[in-house]
């Protein structure tokens, strides 16, 4: 099935539920305003079905109706894990294997970003969602800078640890913080190693997009809800396979 | 049990009182029979179909015996003596031919009425051995795949209008945890003087109650039941002009639990209060002999009356309802009395006065299992507070051990509930019962103190009102009559449905009230 | 200000939320089928900030994001009241001045609708929102069927009431009952009187749009939160100057 | 008072534990100043601004100082010695001068440290005499246009990161509830050895903190309570490497209530202990003179370690931090002791969990205006879910008496909070509160039960975790460096800020510590 429509409780019937603030005082205008909106996105009919003034130049909405776009399932894009996903065994094996020494992994957040429980949750032993996180494998050396790491530190610990993977958390993003030091981060990169010989840079947190790789100059994003498993899978496969090539 | 200090003389007086208003009821509704009744016992003698118009055969079939020979000596002799006359080898080709008018029909008398009285006794008496064996059914297969794994039963509501939109609903709403289903009829239906046929997919608002309906979502809900290993019951509406047959309907398809209330078609359908007296005693009748569980009707009075003052005419009705039950035979496990949380939010401490009336409800009737109605009237398009309000309403459910928990909605106020709905309104009774379900173990109003206070209060209201009600000449006919219930005045000679009413005559023959009153189960 | 945007935290951000469900089942395709639907209502970035299975077949998401489209204040379509608000007082007065006898008002829920509290709310004494209803007017006649009264029987009592105006309520909407019964109401209005002797016609219900009076073949429609001072006012206004034009 | 049954004895072993590790960090406190708490002095004694960069000139001024003699003595002495020397005709001058290596410094000695000191201290007095201006500033305009009208006080958070966009959204929180405002800083800040300047609009997910941003902040919203009738309090956070300054800064500007926490710099920060335990005792001084309550940290153990393990990490952390503000001259009502509803949802019975850990808070500090946080770690992108756990943990409020209510809000895993957010969460707190907040008076645990059981669990694993400091070598200090608090390890050697640690000279000399801890407002 590739075209398919929101679902209330019959089929094709469309319906979403929508909120909203406007910056205007509560008003019948106000609420045409509101369903003025939910036309524009493709609302029809929009019911107002709430209004809610808040202070003086403020109404809150909730709008519910159908929505006449069509979902084309066959032209979503995502990024599909394109690596077979490895026990912590079968990785060790892979590396030692072709790496002949262990893997090195640093990882931070960067920026003022102090949110480090995502990270940790992919680098500590204790891991998430049931699976161990890096440190549990034997030929993975975590090296683990934590929080408010700033980009030159980074580049410098990235250097002196000879890193193979930089892995980068970026919770805050209010303002775009995250893609904002994310760029600032893949560049200096760029600028402190020759193409060839930079480290795999890996971004996550759990508002990226996971198509922007390529825009912010890095080799993968990871978003919400990802496990060490497929995070270390993934490392093996690049690092593995690159140096085989 | 017991968290409130009720005097246990209030509690007495209030049921004698409930016995003498309801007695003369249950005196008028024996002296009385309905064309609902009889189309009824034809159901149960194996009668079903419909016209090319749509009309079933029992309205054919009674609207021919009654013109012939009137309804009030039951429809049942004259049919059995047509059929051992020969008219037609079945009930169904009786009520062609006696809808092509070729068929006359006649009170049989002496041997001949014996005869028939005999042949009907036996076909409706297969009608209700049908009625046992799925009452048996329920019982094995709940034996078999399990029961609800704990209380309240969730309670929860589909309402597409479309039987084949409905079942897949249905089994989604059993898999992420309904205990019960219910699929919520059509508007309008309750006013129908006939049940429609077959498979529908045309109502509004909620799906025609058919017996072909019922069929197919008993089916697949016992095709759910095993897959989760858990008996999910399913209920509809014995409700409205067509009570006695929809009752038969759902003991012949197993349906497990009806909405069922001894005065609703009165004072909410303008349905005429005879009419109303007989059919309901008639469908409890059955009803308690197929096992059924009765939810009665109590939330609907605070929909339109303040939650707070009308607080002890919901106390009123559940007197009612249980005197008019246990009379027709069914048991307190059967009692599905109705209540809901219907306070305005903004009344102060409306939390509390929840909890009083929601436990003098459970204290009242310690073995009925109770039947909690969400919020309805106070939900607005303001979905977020819509679903805080239903975890409160959940609140007040697992503090106050009530049976079966009718989960609200966010929607409430804006659409009937979607798919999505239904999932976050389960989510939303998980975690309140999970994380706080035996904060009853915790909560002990004072004796003295605001919760107990209102609870005495509202029962001394409702004793007062009984008293009220037995004071008028003719009881609770003129009480209804003069608006005593939610300000709607509902002569006893007035409403929907009057010319469906019949006295008995001396001779009125019903095979299935003999059967049901002589013989329980 | 005629043009606005949506307003989260900060003036311009054009941020809204959303949620709906699609008939498919959970997966990253799902998810960006979701951000889809989003982009393709106007909003990007559109970020899906929960996916939640339900069953087999169906997802459900909450999506968070900027929507582009902008509201213009000025092109909103209202129906403003285009009358003025009288007293009970007020309107008794004109009545009697104009109409010299009393205005005669019939009402009812048609089809199988039983919600009687709305139009209760407008025609009974007690009223609504503080304002007491039609019944108070000494001035008007108030004759309420009450609930699931037919259109014939409506028609009827019309005519043998001599109704200056009938006063229909609409609450269930499902499938549109309410713009179907309305339809069929004003069309059997329309065969049983002269136009010029047809009384006013008036529906209202929460879900009503009340521009599409004219589309109904009504002459007025109200929606949630009428009260019933509005509704006298307008009946007055409308009564009374076409008398005397 | 008192809904559980603790056990004296336990209560009294744990102050007395408290008290035994605490007393060794305020020797140690005692024998150190930092660059913050120097600069703060300087603050005091009216030194404001920065330099074109943005280096505030209390930092160019104590750097220079500080590169001269050296920091063991303090800043006072030198500083007001080169002004009594000529060098300068004020602070500003001196520190401008100072930055251009123009003047340098020196010890002063024998009489021309008497006059030096004496200067000193006059200058700082007339900050601390304008700090106590502003107490009675707040308790006049308390006075006078009253207070919060009932408790717990509604704290909300504004976050835009622009001060300008703050002040509306603050008093438009505060027309619909908030008692308390509370500007979220931006990130980073607690990292910045210096208190950015002026007015600021370029915050990320929170707003600087700045002097100026705090005068505009608590002009407007003085502007506000004034409309409306109740005084509404502001917060801001003394906390990260400049502590003391800000402190200064918010005692000067009539904040409210702060921030800060004895470890939450050590734990989450990664500042280093010494620093950190020295700019504490300062900071909770000046808070102590301006009658500005604190609000500590213990909500933040939860957001990474798992809140029934971790819950007896709160409890021995609430200990710690009495211990300190008392000994720091707070009072019981400046306490707002931190604990938050941070239990996973999914954890069976997880609501009477929260209620017992809130209770044992309560009961264990029953004149502490407690804090009580709302869930933030386990709400998710579904806002009707959070919407809901925002609910109970409202209830939780209610059922337990909390002082200060931070209200949450339901895309907490989502974003910053909108305009609606806020709005629809002091919603939600009205419905408990006004539905429900009487609810304590029928919640009773029972003796043996459930929550009881649980509290003295938790009571008794805090005095366990007291008595295994206890028996570290080097007490606290060694237990921080080993991780027994949220398993991170901080030894005292390391972390942010150590280079701004001086261990005191003999003649060490400060002012603002002579006024504070001589002569008790
Ligand atoms: C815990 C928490 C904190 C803790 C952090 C403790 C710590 N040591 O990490 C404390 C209390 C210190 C904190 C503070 C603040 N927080 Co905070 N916090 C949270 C909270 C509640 C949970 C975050 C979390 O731990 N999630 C669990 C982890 C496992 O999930 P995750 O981070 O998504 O990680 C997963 C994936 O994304 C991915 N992933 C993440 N990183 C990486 C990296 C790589 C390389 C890979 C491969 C994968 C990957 O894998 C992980 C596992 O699946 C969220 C709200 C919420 N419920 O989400 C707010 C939240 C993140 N915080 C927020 C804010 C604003 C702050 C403050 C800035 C507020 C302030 N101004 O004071 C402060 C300051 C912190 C700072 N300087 O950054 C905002 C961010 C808003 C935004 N979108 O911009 C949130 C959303 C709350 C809100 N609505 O306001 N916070
Ligand atoms: C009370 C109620 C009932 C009561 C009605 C009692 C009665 N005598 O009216 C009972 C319990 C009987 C009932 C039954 C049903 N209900 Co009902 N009910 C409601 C409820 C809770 C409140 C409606 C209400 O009274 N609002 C208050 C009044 C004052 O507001 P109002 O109607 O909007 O009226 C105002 C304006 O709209 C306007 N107005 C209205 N009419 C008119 C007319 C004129 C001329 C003018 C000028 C103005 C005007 O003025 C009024 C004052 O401002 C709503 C949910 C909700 N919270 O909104 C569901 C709701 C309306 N019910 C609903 C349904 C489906 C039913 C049933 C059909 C379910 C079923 N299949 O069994 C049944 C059957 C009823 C039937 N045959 O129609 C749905 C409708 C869904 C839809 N949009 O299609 C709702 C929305 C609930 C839901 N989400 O499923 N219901
Ligand atoms: C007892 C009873 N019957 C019937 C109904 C349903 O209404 P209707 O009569 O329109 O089918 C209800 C409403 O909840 C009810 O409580
Ligand atoms: C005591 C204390 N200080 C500071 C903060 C804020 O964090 P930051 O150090 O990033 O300003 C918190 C977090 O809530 C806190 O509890």
């Amino acid at each position: 099935m590739s075209i398919v429509r929101p679902y209330g409780d019959t089929t094709g019937d469309g319906m979403v539920q929508l909120s909203f603030t406007l910056p205007i005082k509560h008003s019948k205008v106000a609420e045409g305003a509101a369903a003025q909106l939910a036309n524009k996105m493709g609302m029809d009919p929009a019911l107002v079905v709430h209004a809610k003034p808040m202070g003086d130049g403020f109404t809150f909405f909730v709008v519910y109706g159908r929505v006449n776009h069509l979902v084309d399932t066959d032209q979503v894009e995502v990024v599909e894990r394109d690596y077979p996903l490895l026990t912590p065994k079968e990785a060790n094996a892979a590396i030692k294997r072709s790496l002949r020494r262990r893997m090195v992994v640093v990882g931070g957040c960067i920026g003022t970003d102090a949110h480090t429980v995502g990270i940790d949750a992919i680098l500590n032993i204790k891991g998430f969602a049931g699976e161990k996180g890096l440190e549990y494998y034997r030929e993975v050396k975590v090296v683990n800078l934590g929080a408010q790491v700033s980009v030159p530190q980074l580049v410098d610990a990235a250097i002196t640890e000879k890193a193979d993977a930089v892995l980068v958390s970026q919770v805050v993003t209010q303002r775009d913080a995250h893609l904002l030091n994310t760029r600032e981060m893949s560049a200096a990169f760029r600028e402190s190693y020759p193409a060839a010989k930079r480290p795999l840079l890996v971004v996550g947190g759990p508002r990226f997009d996971e198509t922007m790789a390529d825009e912010l100059g890095v080799d993968r994003v990871f978003s919400r809800g990802t496990t060490p498993g497929e995070v270390a899978s993934y490392l093996v496969h690049r690092l593995t396979t690159r140096k085989a090539s | 049990m017991g968290k409130l200090t009720l005097d246990a003389a209030d509690v007495r007086r209030a049921r004698t009182l409930a016995r003498q208003v309801g007695r003369p009821i249950v005196k008028t509704a024996q002296r009385h029979t309905t064309v609902s009744v009889e189309r009824a016992t034809l159901r149960l003698a194996g009668l079903s179909g419909a016209d090319a118009e749509g009309t079933p055969w029992v309205n054919r079939l009674s609207d021919v015996v009654r013109a012939d020979v009137g309804l009030e000596h039951g429809v049942s002799a004259p049919v059995w003596d047509a059929l051992l006359r020969g008219e037609a080898e079945d009930l169904v080709t009786l009520a062609q031919k006696a809808s092509a008018g070729s068929v006359t029909f006649r009170l049989p008398e002496g041997r001949d009425l014996t005869r028939a009285r005999t042949a009907a006794r036996k076909a409706v008496g297969k009608g209700i051995t049908q009625i046992d064996r799925r009452r048996v059914e329920r019982e094995r297969m709940i034996a078999k795949v399990g029961d609800a794994p704990r209380k309240p039963w969730i309670y929860l509501i589909v309402a597409t209008g479309d039987i084949y939109e409905d079942i897949p609903q249905a089994q989604a709403a059993a898999r992420e945890g309904a205990d019960v289903i219910a699929v919520i009829r059509s508007t309008g239906q309750s006013l129908l003087d006939f049940v429609p046929e077959g498979a529908t997919r045309e109502g509004f608002a909620g799906t025609y109650a058919t017996q072909e309906n019922f069929r197919l979502m008993r089916a697949a809900l016992d095709e759910t039941s095993r897959e989760l290993g858990r008996y999910v019951r399913l209920t509809n509406y014995a409700s409205g002009l067509c009570m006695p047959e929809i009752a038969a309907l759902a003991g012949l398809e197993r349906l497990d639990m009806m909405l069922n209330d001894s005065m609703y078609g009165i004072l909410f359908r303008d349905i005429n209060p005879i009419r109303t007296f007989v059919d309901q005693r008639f469908s409890r009748q059955v009803h308690a002999r197929a096992g059924i569980i009765i939810n009665t009707g109590e939330d609907n009075y605070l929909t339109t009356a303040d939650a707070v003052e009308a607080a002890h005419t919901v106390t009123t009705s559940q007197l009612l309802n249980e005197y008019f039950a246990k009379e027709a035979g069914l048991e307190d496990w059967q009692l599905g009395l109705g209540h809901a949380f219907e306070i305005d939010p903004a009344v102060p401490d409306s939390f509390r006065l929840e909890l009083a009336h929601a436990l003098l409800a459970r204290q009242l009737f310690p073995k009925a299992p109770l039947k909690w109605m969400p919020p309805t009237r106070h939900m607005t398009g303001d979905v977020f507070r819509g679903y805080l309000l239903d975890g409160f309403f959940n609140l007040v459910g697992a503090l106050t051990d009530q049976g079966i928990l009718l989960v609200g909605m966010m929607t409430e106020a804006v659409v009937t509930p979607w798919i999505s709905d239904r999932d976050l309104a389960l989510q939303n009774v998980r975690y309140v019962m999970d994380s706080a379900g035996k904060l009853h173990e915790d909560f002990h109003p004072a004796p003295g103190g605001f919760i107990n206070l209102r609870a005495r209060e509202v029962l001394g209201e409702s004793i007062g009102l009984l008293e009220d009600i037995k004071a008028h000449d003719n009881g609770l006919l003129d009480a209804i009559a003069d608006g005593t219930f939610g300000l709607m005045k509902r002569p006893a000679d007035k409403g929907r449905g009057l010319e469906g009413v019949a006295r008995k005559a001396a001779d009125y023959y019903n095979p299935a009230t003999e059967i049901l009153e002589g013989d329980p189960a």
